[in-house]
């Protein structure tokens, strides 16, 4: 029971929906549609569990007084805050309104905040290449020549510092030729690698062979 | 009102950047703001994006043909079964019976593999494929013969690199060898067009702080 | 040890110090620079330039204000151009601030003296379907059935009370679709399931770090045009005839890429130098 | 578009009566050719077929049409079609849609099945005239149990599928199966070890997209390798994660790779715990474990997107031992520059057969290689056909529909 009906299930999920691709008779043309809102449902149910961990966790460091428990605190707060105010306070459904309040938490906390983040980002790449982009070996010296001319290539500065040469062989020309052609080669293998890999796994995964995600009995 | 969050934005924004000097206080603070909104905010959003159209609309709806039109037969009884699988998800809370979870997770599983096994055959294998079947000499043209020849080349190199039962050895090994400088160059490439998006965000950050905010720039 | 080792193990907040003042400094400088298009640019506008007035568009938004930089510039110089030439724009979101940032785009195309000319309509010029959960397979839902995809608009109205929403069933009746995307779901999902499945003519605006991903697609004609990043949406707005925020962030651009390089040939001869100081 | 622009632009002050008089002038030379393009429809569309929209799940028919004389030739003043539908055949025609000049093709995709449908093409042209084609033959809708133009996916699916079958029952039946070095994954041992004599925690995360992704079921997959080598060395191990269903999922894992370790006493629930939902709210946790916690060393294996890096940087600048994986192609780079170890795009799905040394995960590993063989063989092929010009079709061969 605990083992073998999840493995049915999964293994009948998977060949109905591999099957659906192929007849686009009812009921089997929409049985992907079915199963994605399905999906978004249990997903939907299971944020619960992971909120409910989340300020137990946090809950716990507050009570045990461990350090910095005071910001475990500011996490619950914030966490109950913009829950409150957009489940109760914003419209229902029409939360993300310009106007409401949860829109207002969203522009002038959630979004600067992410934002920022992301765009620590910058200074990231900048260590990230001044430490890696060293010409310790061919294949190194291959790494750093192409991102070389491609960040050059992709800002006007580098059309104004090879601006004598010839149009066709101009620094932003070499960056679309290395984006088009090694790179898109290079890509390519990997894209087809990666769907190999993920063929072999859904096969795996839909005849029960890869079960490690059930856990055990 | 605005002014007040225009501030509250500026001042959480410059409490993440202080995190590129060192760890400190007004990091943690903004962290767990962070860390807390972010999760009410999905927490949220899930619940009106997902479960109230989904399943509660979706069952509503049924209930009031049958109501109305004493109907049964209507597809959106179907949803009754994720509701099921939803709540058995909720299920992990009770010690005894979690295992019952495993059933929605399967569900998951089990469509995820269908999902992906025909969408990357289709795009990752078939396109792909398709795509570079291209002729690799074009009479007259030798620019586009050369790059197309490169182009076949650096996706034959590559995908011997990719095999795992071969030892890379001999000509087996030089063609892996080829494989990895694309890939190299594919890395440094991709890398390098990544700085300007990144940079890109930052410009944004810097607009808002010194425009928006600031209001030195216009 | 020496100079050149401790230059190559340099504090990074050194550097984020540099990249800082590149970044700011063009701010208060005006320094004009050339913009060259580049060919997956002209494709896109071409795609555009096409299409006879009166044609419908649609504008997938599938980021959040996180990728705004990149992507806001050319979303609104696309609203500028569309609006501008008559295009009829179908609007609508896989991300859920998708539709915000739509309407926040439209406010500026709104601005412009040429597109107050034209005096656009909602509902009539444009629509905005809004925000739908689900991912790829609401594009795969459109293929068959928009509004059964999207009953209502973004701010609830009935779809069929909308003008321009009439004789639209699926993207066999929408001449052009840009996607602007920011990671998932996005230009591969559209491309999978739109061009791929449905074959609808697709266009993307992408953050550069997507771009790249999305040139195998160019080259076998998924799709037909790409914007890459604040370069591509500056190029776009050269097209166009409508300059905005990527142009003028470009410069910012240019000097945060050049001190990059600079560290980067700074960190490559401290290397070899100091190598070669070790060999004697 | 230029043009209006540089036009309105343009300084104001121009002679007004000199422009009207070569204004009334121009008219009167033009005339001859306005009076025809006003008085004149466009010539109709001709050939109207229409058929059922092959394919599908019925309720679908597409007519195509020859394109008006007028357009994109002759006068080329036709500026879109309209498509009328009727279930009569010779009146009741209503206008279903319309498609832009030089279309030559409309879905109506809004039919009823077994219903004969008619229909005409209306071109119309600039100054508003139009004219219909002859009605098409009728055409009825109807559902298909079979995609025909799936057909070569269908049996490319069958080939791979068939191969990795066979050769996990291979595997299975005692044949030995080379495997070659992936240095990121000789490495994790190493990892552990280092861990464990510095006293210090291991910090593993899944990815940070949900269970319906395959990269994220992968990096599971790699997690209970890991756990049980940390059970085995009593490493302490914590894996925040960033999705509900993930958590619950890795909690099992990790507590059955502690239960078959034989340690079940040291797996503890909050090893596994929920940060948030949000990319960069998680980015911004998992930066402050790492700089609170240091963890001697750091795996990231899954589906990443631009956290990559802001995660791989900050444990860079703390000197962890990392090492990453992934499929994401955009992401690979970052990793790359700034992990110790990377496992690249297909290497990720290869991690639990290396890993477990499983004769049957292995024996798919063989099954993909003789899959990556057939498609080299096929692009050998298929370019040697196309640039000889002895296949010219063959690239259309994969084609799906």
């Amino acid at each position: 029971m605990r083992r073998e009906i999840p493995l049915i299930l999964t293994a009948t999920v998977g060949i109905v929906y591999i099957i659906s691709f192929f007849i686009p008779h009812r009921p089997f043309g929409s049985v992907e549609t079915l199963f994605s809102d399905w999906i978004l449902i249990i997903a939907a149910f299971a944020i619960w569990l992971g909120a409910l961990n989340l300020l137990r966790v946090s809950a716990d460091k507050i009570y045990r007084k461990k350090k910095d428990w005071f910001y475990a605190l500011v996490t619950i707060l914030s966490f109950f805050l913009i829950a409150i105010i957009g489940f109760f306070f914003s419209r229902g459904s029409h939360f993300q309104d310009v106007g409401t309040s949860f829109d207002y938490l969203y522009r002038n906390v959630y979004n600067p905040l992410s934002a920022t983040m992301f765009a620590i980002l910058a200074f990231f790449v900048a260590s990230a290449s001044y430490r890696a982009f060293r010409a310790r070996s061919w294949e190194a010296t291959l790494l750093l020549l192409a991102a070389f001319f491609v960040m050059l290539g992709r800002v006007p500065i580098g059309d104004m510092i090879s601006g004598f040469l010839p149009e066709n062989i101009r620094l932003s020309e070499v960056a679309t030729f290395i984006m088009n052609i090694p790179q898109s080669a290079g890509q390519r293998a990997i894209m087809i690698g990666i769907g190999l890999g993920i063929i072999s796994t859904a096969l795996r995964l839909i005849l029960g062979i890869e079960r490690t995600y059930l856990g055990g009995d | 009102m605005e002014t007040f969050g225009l501030w509250i934005a500026a001042l959480l924004t410059l409490g993440i950047m202080s995190f590129l000097y060192k760890d400190n206080p007004v990091y943690k603070l903004c962290e767990s703001i962070f860390i807390g909104i972010s999760a009410g905010y999905w927490f949220v959003s899930l619940f009106w994006q997902s479960m109230y159209p989904r399943l509660y609309l979706n069952i509503r709806g049924a209930v009031s043909t049958l109501l109305h039109e004493g109907r049964i037969s209507d597809d959106r009884w179907l949803y009754l079964v994720a509701g099921i699988l939803g709540v058995m998800m909720l299920l992990r809370l009770v010690p005894k019976i979690g295992w019952i979870s495993r059933w929605p997770l399967s569900f998951i599983v089990g469509s995820t593999a269908g999902l992906y096994f025909i969408t990357y055959l289709q795009s990752n294998i078939m396109n792909q494929i398709r795509s570079t079947i291209i002729p690799i000499y074009v009479p007259g043209n030798l620019g586009i013969s050369i790059s197309n020849l490169i182009v076949f080349v650096g996706v034959f190199c590559g995908l011997v690199y990719f095999f795992f039962s071969r030892e890379h050895k001999g000509a087996f090994g030089g063609a892996a060898k080829v494989g990895i400088w694309f890939l190299m160059i594919t890395f440094g490439a991709s890398f390098g067009f990544t700085v300007m998006s990144r940079m890109s965000l930052l410009i944004g950050r810097i607009d808002f702080l010194f425009g928006t905010w600031l209001g030195l720039i216009k | 040890m020496n100079f050149f080792d401790k230059l190559m193990k340099i504090d990074r907040r050194i550097i984020f110090l540099f990249v800082a003042a590149a970044v700011i400094l063009p701010f208060f400088l005006s320094i004009h620079q050339k913009i060259l298009i580049s060919p997956e640019v002209q494709g896109l506008y071409d795609a555009f330039e096409s299409l006879p007035p009166g044609s419908k568009v649609m504008i997938s938004y599938d980021y959040d204000p996180a990728s705004a930089p990149e992507l806001q510039p050319m979303a609104v110089a696309a609203m500028k151009y569309c609006f501008a030439k008559g295009l009829k724009v179908i609007i609508l979101g896989l991300w859920p601030q998708g539709s915000i940032q739509a309407n926040m785009a439209i406010e500026s195309a709104l601005e412009d003296s040429m597109v107050k000319e034209k005096n656009p309509q909602y509902g009539k010029d444009w629509v905005n379907l809004g925000y739908m959960s689900g991912n790829e397979l609401v594009i795969q839902r459109m293929g068959t059935d928009i509004p059964v995809t999207f009953p209502r608009d973004y701010q609830g109205n009935p779809v069929e009370d909308l003008p321009l929403m009439q004789g639209i069933k699926n993207f066999s009746n929408v001449d052009f679709i840009f996607n602007l995307s920011a990671g998932y779901p996005g230009t591969q999902e559209w491309v999978q399931f739109a061009a791929d499945r449905f074959h609808a003519k697709l266009g993307a605006g992408n953050t550069a770090v997507q771009a790249p991903g999305m040139y195998p697609y160019l080259r076998a004609g998924q799709l037909v045009g790409l914007l890459g990043g604040m370069k591509g949406a500056s190029e776009f707005e050269k097209l166009t005839d409508f300059e905005g925020k990527g142009t003028k962030f470009m410069l910012s651009q240019s000097f945060a890429h050049s001190i990059i390089i600079i560290f980067i040939i700074i960190g490559n001869l401290a290397y070899f130098i100091s190598r070669g100081v070790k060999k004697k | 578009m230029r043009i209006v622009r540089a036009m309105s632009k343009r300084n104001k002050r121009i002679n007004w009566n000199l422009v009207l008089l070569l204004f009334i002038f121009s008219l009167f030379i033009l005339s001859p050719a306005f009076a025809q393009e006003d008085t004149l429809p466009p010539s109709p569309p001709t050939d109207v077929m229409a058929k059922d929209t092959p394919n599908d799940a019925g309720g679908s028919i597409t007519i195509t049409w020859k394109k008006s004389a007028d357009d994109g030739a002759g006068k080329n003043n036709v500026t879109g079609y309209l498509i009328y539908r009727s279930e009569e055949g010779d009146r009741g025609y209503k206008e279903i849609g319309q498609v832009a000049k030089g279309s030559k093709e409309f879905t109506d995709g809004n039919t009823k099945d077994k219903i004969n449908y008619y229909y005409k093409i209306k071109a119309v042209n600039k100054s508003g005239l139009f004219s219909f084609s002859e009605p098409s033959p009728p055409a009825t809708s109807k559902a298909q149990w079979f995609s025909s133009g799936r057909k070569n996916t269908l049996i490319a699916a069958l080939i791979l599928g068939g191969l990795i079958l066979y050769f996990i029952s291979q595997a299975r039946a005692g044949k030995e199966l080379f495997i070659r070095k992936i240095a990121g994954l000789d490495a994790v041992d190493d990892a552990v070890g280092r861990a464990t004599e510095m006293g210090k925690k291991i910090l593993y995360i899944p990815g940070t997209q949900d269970m319906d992704n395959v990269q994220t079921i992968a990096g599971v997959t790699i997690l209970s390798r890991v756990a049980k080598i940390t059970a085995e060395y009593e490493t302490p191990l914590e894996v925040p994660v960033s999705r509900s269903l993930v958590m619950v999922t890795c909690r099992e894992v990790v507590k059955e790779a502690y239960a078959s370790a034989g340690r079940p006493d040291a797996f503890k629930e909050n090893m596994v715990h929920y940060l948030t939902d949000d990319q960069f709210g998680y980015a911004a946790g998992v930066d402050g474990l790492i700089l609170r916690e240091k963890p001697a060393t750091i795996f990231y294996q899954g589906a990443f997107y631009a956290e990559s890096l802001i995660m791989a940087e900050t444990g860079n600048s703390i000197g962890a031992i990392q090492i990453a994986g992934t499929a994401m192609p955009a992401q690979i780079p970052f990793f790359f520059a700034s992990c110790d170890y990377t496992l690249i795009g297909e290497e990720l799905f290869a991690a639990s057969a290396y890993l477990s040394k499983e004769p049957k995960l292995l024996g798919s590993l063989k099954g993909q290689d003789i899959g990556k063989a057939i498609i080299l063989l096929m692009l050998t092929a298929g370019i040697l056909f196309i640039t000889t010009g002895l296949w010219r079709g063959f690239d259309s061969l994969f084609i799906v529909q």
